[in-house]
């Protein structure tokens, strides 16, 4: 009983920081939260019986995932939409030098 | 009561299922590159969730034999799922270390992470 | 006897663990080691391929545990042509580009062999294991080591390429793990065989459903029409040899397992049917895209797609001529197209860009190569006495004997397209002056080996196609044998 | 080891040697080239024996060699021409770039084309038609003009008949379970009607793209006038001629046996009819001997398809007769443009003109095969035509005569422009120093010029294998009933009645010939060809008022519309327009890595609301 | 327009996805007969490994594993070629954050312990939930806290490269002991033991820890390159 409804919560949690992954803009944030749901899942592996791969899931999706897209985001640019306000300001540069 | 709970052992696949398309959908809207890694990574996630939720068994005890508890063998989860994920999981993380280095040599030659302007291959 | 199958697989890797050890030693090992590997698998699949025509097939277990438990290989007359097939490109591609690279004391042209061959036997792999999930691993070892080997130039567009295979092999691989667990749920077993005994088993609506994730996945790597989009840019971005490992190697494999998986392990009336119209649909969409196309290798990528897609077809028809055909096919494409891609590689070699307006005049220029080249085109166009007419002469007499007329009709009409873009070509070495910028770049003497052993295979076969129709015909024979494919591995002593 | 597989063996071998044989040295491949043709030859001709047959068998297919009495007659014309054009060939290539390619293609083709005769099943039949074609196409494309529109052109059109040609011969293996002729024309009658109607049309569309049959014949006038001349009269004379041989079979096996009968007959009558029309008219209007010539030779082939069509006993001796007849002086006709090339280095029929005394021989030839072409006579192309026109009228076929008369006396009008254009009017200072061409060339066009003689006087000559082989195929003995069906040879008694008046008509016109010969050339003077008188006007420097410019323009101005629609334009957008589709088409890929994965997503989607359907 | 027909499409495969699992149903076996039990009782009783995942991970489709760490080495390799540099252009490594003083002893504390329980993890691998992935990975973890901690600590590429290469020569050398012993590659070939012990499970445990090592190489080899990649 109390399992199903921690369950239930830690599914909704999961969805949630999935949803709030593919919809954040600023890229750091999005990564951290599929840790977050990485994290979950582990969790959810220890529930379901999978202690082994709730253990690589922690270890692996958690953490080497999360930091190897850091580094890429480190590599590259933070904000799922610099480069729109990089041409916008462009344009607004050109349209005011005119 | 206990009936409407059961409902929710299918909240599992469920929500499985979702982060699969979740994790799709962001593969196949997004425009960034680590947006779309990210997509896929999170479905991945879904699909090893849904695998391990297969060979889970009601009330049943994980794969190990531990001192004392020798002879419940019809109670244990099925192994083979596990083992599989297992698996898969090392590999998503070698496709997705490659893919994201891929990403940074992509912005480092187009000077951008939007997949509808890396197309200098086409027809 | 020299080994075993599972020496396919496990002597690579040793070779791959030990290779970067001995190449802080000695840097030319890095170069050599794969070449002695890939020659003796070679030498271990050929004499494998003389051995089962005795002794019938070779099944081999991992572990000890008999299948279903364990996992098995097969070495069938229908696999055991597959694997020589391969091992022998990918021993070619590595003779082509022994010194392929410059300067060898780079980093990245140490990795280039050892990527190489694991590509050769992640593919082997593939067609020998007799586990689906196996397969999977398998998948993804040529995977990696297909981005690895597309993205190795650093200066090209490669890295573009590279991303849109591994953005199309992700979703696949994802689907694949799907339908794998779909069809452990229902079954509880992962042995191909014992899948397709216990197959009734299953509701129709989730063997249908599993199909379809099966098809999405192999259809990726198998180069099946709407899903090969990621192909004709790898094939032009990676280096020129391995865009024929990709046409030879893995597109090989690839539809290895889609037979294995629509016509072993499904009994899906519709299965064939819908396969007939992918490789239309593939071969139609493809070879008209290349009779447009102004770069070479593009062109060629085209074409290879359109030509697997006539394999599928084939593969299609289901008949045993039906599959006669196909392995012909498949045979004929791998030395061929292997060929294009070495010649018209040295025919661009100069120039980024890679026109076929490039090619200019290079009859005079590249003698050797030009005429190997046109021999590589009339060859798949289907003129005889190249090999490329008997593998069409057999489709088009399944097609017949299954009373597909309008199928003839379209094979034959696009093969009119195929023809004329290649002719082009033929006619730019032949007609047209030099670019002026252009410089050229005489092959190699290992090139030109590698080269000139394809342009004699095709006309040896051409003149006498009896050399590998017994071989074929086993083969085809043994595809068909469904059940007694899965008697001998359920049943196997060892 | 049979005759036939070592006559192959000696072509292939000889056919890569020679190519290699330029780095000894060139004399070395002239040698070995003539060599390769004429060892074949001696070796057929020594060992003719119609009823063996060889069998080379692989493990699916069996390769069926042997001859048949038509394809021995058939064969006749492959070897001569190939012999004669050989050594002529050997004359034009001196000096020339390239030798050892055309050497190679040359004997592949005379290969392919024996290849074809002596095939007795239908892969090999295919296989040798395609190396044919191969080898014929890169002599099309063997001057480096325009290569990608006129090369791709014969290659496609070639393709596009062999392949329908394919396509009937895996239908007939799977309908009869061989691919030997005989059986397929067995088990021709057991088929179902819709078959029985295909695979004719279709083997008929693979023979017309190599007749140069209406509307299959655009690649025919750049081909033929792109090709090498030394080639030309071959491809002309014995490749084209590959279409009839198939053609005749197809018309005596299978479509005898159609209820459809008396309907395909006509229609492919009419085609041949109006090809030969129509390009004759084309033909007129042409101010390059080879295109001329090229025309021309489309416009023959029509009469020739008309009487294989036709098919009444007289009509195929016709049509048989003229198919051999036009070997021979449409062969001659090209080496004489050949040659006219090689000593001036132009074939335009406006600039070059006055040669008659400087290549007399030449001349001679010519003359000799434009009369025979046009029909005149004491030569073979008058007995031809004359049989032609009298079994279309016995087999009732009046408007089909009407117009295979019309085109007939039409090339009245470009063989005069030919000879003229070439031989006869002014001398030009331009051409003072142009010489006869070397007697290597100019010998194989005397003998074919002289073959067309001894034909005109001595028909039977040649209609007598014809009509043994037409007997191979159950046609009624013709040959020996022919004063009863023809007029030609039976008003006066029989047929050697022709001779004498033939040999009156050779000695006038030789004596006529010889004595102007002689004369003009005592008071001939030196005039410009701007020198004419122009009615008071004064010719400004630049008009050539010569009356080669423009030379029958009331006469096209006439037939102006039946020339306005071209097939050759039609094709041309057709193909423009399905490359534009593709270019359509191939922007599915357009190059987003996205859109391919939605693509997978849509894929999986489709499938599975149509699983339903699909899988069952 | 484009967003509206991915989503109407995945729609209609969710609704297929969901209508098969919730036929397949839930927290059943919903086979009659399958491997599973084949494995459980051959783990068991043959294999004396009391961790299943493990006897089937390294044993029962040991080949798997083996193509599993080849995908990894595959991966790092991939990796060098992709981010490849020439040496000279290989600068500082970029530091995510700036470490303070607290962050870095801490690091230096804890680094020990990360790779003391990694290699804890996958020695117990058959004994105990883990084995050589999550000690391998763990380990690569520890080596990555000191990666970003200490901006010059760095880790010998050659070295790597031996463990690696050592590891991965064990892992093959002990399958084919078994081949050249049993005729089967990976047999065991060592004597099992008793269930529950540490040294059971014959050579099941060695090769999880040649596992657990050439892991944390490759992982640690992985993490490595894609640091040194600057901006």
């Amino acid at each position: 009983m109390i399992y199903l409804i921690l369950t239930f919560i830690l599914l909704l949690l999961m969805i949630g920081a999935a949803i709030y992954a593919i919809w954040q803009k600023d890229l750091l944030y999005a990564v951290i939260a599929s840790g977050i749901i990485s994290l979950l899942l582990s969790i959810m592996f220890v529930l379901l019986q999978a202690p082994d791969v709730a253990l690589t899931e922690a270890a692996i999706g958690v953490a080497l995932t999360t930091i190897i897209f850091i580094i890429a985001i480190r590599n590259t640019v933070r904000f799922e939409d610099e480069h729109d306000k990089k041409i916008k300001k462009e344009k607004q540069l050109k349209s005011a030098e005119q | 009561m206990e009936k409407y709970l059961e409902i929710l052992n299918y909240a599992i696949y469920g929500a499985a299922i979702l982060l699969l398309l979740i994790g799709l959908y962001g593969a196949l809207t997004k425009k960034s590159l680590i947006k779309i890694v990210l997509g896929l990574s999170i479905m991945d996630s879904g699909v090893h969730l849904l695998m391990i939720s297969i060979g889970y068994l009601k009330n049943g005890t994980a794969p190990i034999f531990s001192p004392g508890h020798e002879n419940e063998l019809a109670k244990m989860v099925d192994p083979v799922p596990q083992a599989l994920v297992l698996t898969a999981i090392v590999i998503g993380f070698g496709v997705t270390a490659v893919a994201l280095a891929l990403v940074i040599r992509l912005y480092k030659h187009h000077n951008t992470l939007r997949i509808d302007e890396i197309k200098n291959l086409k027809w | 006897m020299v080994g075993t199958p599972v020496l396919f697989i496990v002597i690579p890797l040793l070779a791959a663990f030990i290779i970067p050890l001995t190449g802080m030693v000695w840097k030319n090992s890095v170069r050599i080691i794969p070449g002695i590997v890939l020659s003796y698998m070679l030498i271990l699949s050929i004499s494998l391929l003389w051995h089962i025509t005795e002794t019938g097939t070779v099944i081999e277990v991992i572990a000890g545990w008999k299948p279903p438990i364990g996992i098995n290989l097969v070495f069938s007359p229908f696999s055991g042509f597959f694997a020589t097939l391969m091992i022998f490109l990918g021993l070619l591609v590595w003779v082509y580009s022994y010194k392929f690279k410059r300067n060898i004391d780079s980093e990245p042209a140490l990795k280039y062999f050892i990527l190489l061959m694991l590509l050769v036997t992640g593919s082997v792999g593939i067609v020998l294991t007799g586990d689906i999930f196996n397969m999977f691993v398998f998948i993804e070892i040529v995977g990696i080591s297909g981005y690895g080997l597309t993205s190795f130039y650093t200066r090209r567009d490669s890295a573009e390429a590279a991303f849109k295979y591994l953005f199309m092999g992700s979703i696949a691989s994802t689907f694949l793990l799907l339908a794998i667990m779909i069809v452990y749920s229902q079954l509880g077993t992962l042995n191909i065989a014992e899948i397709a005994d216990k197959m009734p088993m299953m509701s129709n609506k989730l063997k249908v459903i599993s199909l379809i994730f099966f098809m999405l996945a192999i259809g990726v790597e198998a180069e099946m029409f709407p899903l090969n989009g990621w192909a004709p840019d790898v094939y032009t971005q990676a280096p020129g040899p391995i865009g024929a490992a990709f046409a030879g190697i893995v597109a090989k494999a690839a539809t290895y397992a889609t037979i294995r998986v629509m016509f072993t392990m499904y009994d899906l009336s519709g299965a064939m049917d819908f396969l007939i119209v992918m490789g239309i649909l593939t071969f139609i969409v493809a070879e008209t895209t290349a009779l447009r196309q102004d770069r070479l290798k593009r062109m060629l990528a085209y074409s290879s797609i359109g030509q697997m897609g006539l394999v599928m077809v084939a593969f299609g028809i289901g008949t045993k001529e039906g599959i006669f055909a196909a392995l012909f096919l498949i045979f004929n494409h791998a030395i061929i197209k292997g060929l294009l891609f070495f010649s018209g590689s040295y025919l661009v070699y100069t120039k980024k860009e890679k026109h076929i307006s490039d090619v200019n005049g290079m009859g005079k220029y590249l003698p050797i190569t030009s005429v190997l080249f046109t021999i590589g085109a009339f060859a798949i166009i289907g003129l005889p006495p190249f090999s490329g007419f008997w593998g069409k002469l057999a489709i088009l007499t399944a097609a017949a004997d299954s009373k597909m007329v309008a199928l003839i009709a379209i094979i034959l009409s696009v093969s009119v397209l195929e023809a004329v873009y290649y002719l082009r070509v033929v006619n730019r070495i032949y007609f047209f002056p030099k670019k002026e910028s252009m410089e050229t770049q005489k092959p190699t003497i290992n090139a030109l080996i590698a080269m000139i052993s394809l342009g004699i295979i095709i006309l040896v076969i051409g003149f006498y196609p009896d050399l590998i129709t017994g071989f074929i015909d086993r083969a085809a024979a043994d595809l068909m044998d469904k059940t007694g494919y899965i008697k001998d591995i359920l049943t196997i002593n060892n | 080891m049979d005759i036939i597989n070592i006559i192959l063996l000696v072509f292939l071998a000889g056919a890569l040697l020679t190519a290699f044989a330029g780095k000894v040295s060139s004399i070395v491949q002239d040698t070995l080239f003539l060599i390769t043709i004429i060892v074949p030859a001696i070796l057929f001709f020594l060992n003719i024996n119609i009823n063996s047959e060889t069998v080379i068998s692989l493990s699916k297919i069996q390769l069926t060699f042997g001859l048949t009495p038509l394809s021995l007659f058939f064969a006749f014309i492959v070897f001569g021409l190939a012999i004669l054009a050989g050594f002529y060939a050997v004359g034009q290539m001196q000096g020339k770039k390239r030798k050892g390619y055309l050497y190679f293609n040359f004997l592949l083709s005379i290969a392919a084309m024996f290849g074809i005769l002596v095939s007795k099943d239908l892969v090999s039949f295919f296989i040798f038609w395609e190396i044919m074609t191969w080898s014929s196409y890169l002599l099309v494309i063997y001057n480096g003009k325009n290569v990608q529109q006129i090369g791709i052109k014969y290659f496609v059109m070639s393709a596009i008949g062999a392949y329908a040609m394919l396509m009937a011969i895996v239908i007939v293996h799977s309908l009869t379970g061989s691919f030997l002729i005989s059986d397929m024309i067995d088990g021709f009658a057991d088929m179902s009607a819709g078959m029985k109607l295909l695979i004719p049309i279709l083997l008929l569309t693979g023979f017309g793209v190599k007749a140069a049959l209406m509307p299959l014949h655009i690649w025919a006038p750049d081909a033929y006038s792109n090709a090498p001349m030394s080639y030309t009269s071959v491809f002309s004379g014995a490749l084209s001629k590959m279409g009839i041989y198939g053609m005749v079979i197809v018309f005596m096996t299978l479509i005898t046996k159609l209820p459809q009968e008396s309907l395909i007959r006509d229609i492919i009558a009419w085609l041949g009819a109006i090809t030969a029309a129509i390009s004759t008219l084309w033909a007129i209007k042409q101010d390059d001997a080879k295109r001329l010539l090229a025309y021309s030779s489309i416009g023959q082939l029509g009469y020739i398809v008309v009487g294989v069509a036709i098919g009444t006993p007289l009509a195929m001796l016709a049509g048989l007769f003229l198919a051999f007849m036009h070997g021979v002086f449409k062969s001659t006709l090209f080496m004489v443009v050949g040659a006219v090339e090689k000593q001036t280095g132009t074939s335009n029929l406006k600039e070059v003109t006055g040669l008659i005394r400087k290549m007399p021989w030449t001349f001679l030839a010519a003359l000799i095969s434009i009369i025979a072409l046009a029909g005149i006579p004491p030569l073979g192309g008058f007995v031809g035509k004359w049989m032609l026109y009298e079994s279309l009228i016995t087999s009732n076929h009046y408007l089909l005569v009407t117009l295979v008369f019309f085109s007939s006396t039409a090339a009245f009008l470009y063989c005069y422009k030919f000879l003229f254009g070439f031989f006869l009017g002014q001398e030009e200072k331009e051409w003072a120093h142009v010489k006869e061409a070397p007697a290597i060339m100019v010998v194989p066009m005397l003998i074919l010029s002289a073959i067309s003689v001894v034909l005109g006087t001595f028909p039977q000559l040649i209609l007598k294998p014809i009509n043994s082989a037409l007997a191979f195929y159950g046609m009624p003995d013709t040959y020996n009933n022919l004063w009863k069906e023809s007029m030609i040879f039976n008003k006066w008694g029989d047929q050697v009645a022709l001779t004498p008046i033939v040999y009156g008509i050779a000695i006038v016109f030789v004596i006529f010939a010889v004595f102007l010969f002689f004369k003009n050339r005592k008071t001939s003077r030196y005039v410009t060809t701007k020198d004419i008188s122009t009615s008071g006007e004064v010719p400004k420097e630049y008009e050539n008022l010569t009356f080669k410019e423009n030379f029958f323009q009331p006469f096209l101005r006439a037939v102006e519309p039946a020339m306005r629609r071209q097939m050759d334009k039609y094709m041309l957008a057709f193909a423009k327009g399905l490359e534009d589709l593709f270019d359509f088409t191939r922007r599915i890929y357009n190059g987003n890595g996205q859109t391919y994965a939605i693509y997978a997503l849509l894929f999986v989607i489709l499938l599975l609301l149509l699983s339903n359907n699909l899988f069952s | 327009m484009k967003k509206a027909i991915i989503l109407i499409s995945l729609t209609i495969l969710g609704v297929y996805l969901i209508d098969i699992f919730t036929g397949i149903g839930f927290g059943t076996q919903h086979f009659a007969s399958g491997v599973k039990d084949a494995y459980l009782i051959g783990s068991k009783e043959t294999l004396r490994v009391s961790n299943v995942v493990t006897s089937i991970v390294v044993n029962f489709r040991g080949f798997d594993t083996l193509g599993e760490v080849t995908v990894l080495f595959l991966a790092s390799m991939a990796l060098g070629g992709i981010l490849y540099k020439k040496r000279h252009d290989v600068g500082e490594r970029s530091v995510l954050f700036p470490s303070t003083r607290i962050v870095m002893s801490g690091a230096k504390l804890l680094f020990p312990s990360i790779v003391l329980l990694g290699a804890y993890v996958f020695i117990h691998g058959h004994l105990s939930p883990g084995g050589g992935f999550q000690g391998g990975t763990i380990i690569a973890t520890g080596f990555l806290l000191m990666l970003i901690t200490y901006r010059n600590y760095s880790v010998s590429h050659n070295r790597l490269s031996w463990v690696e290469s050592l590891a991965g020569v064990l892992f093959i050398s002990l399958g084919l002991a078994g081949y050249f012993v049993h005729d089967s590659f990976l047999a065991n070939v060592f004597p099992e033991g008793k269930l529950n012990d540490l040294f059971s499970g014959g050579v099941i445990g060695i090769i999880y820890v040649a596992v657990g090592f050439k892991v944390a190489a490759e992982l640690t080899g992985i993490i490595y390159t894609i640091l040194h990649e600057k901006d």
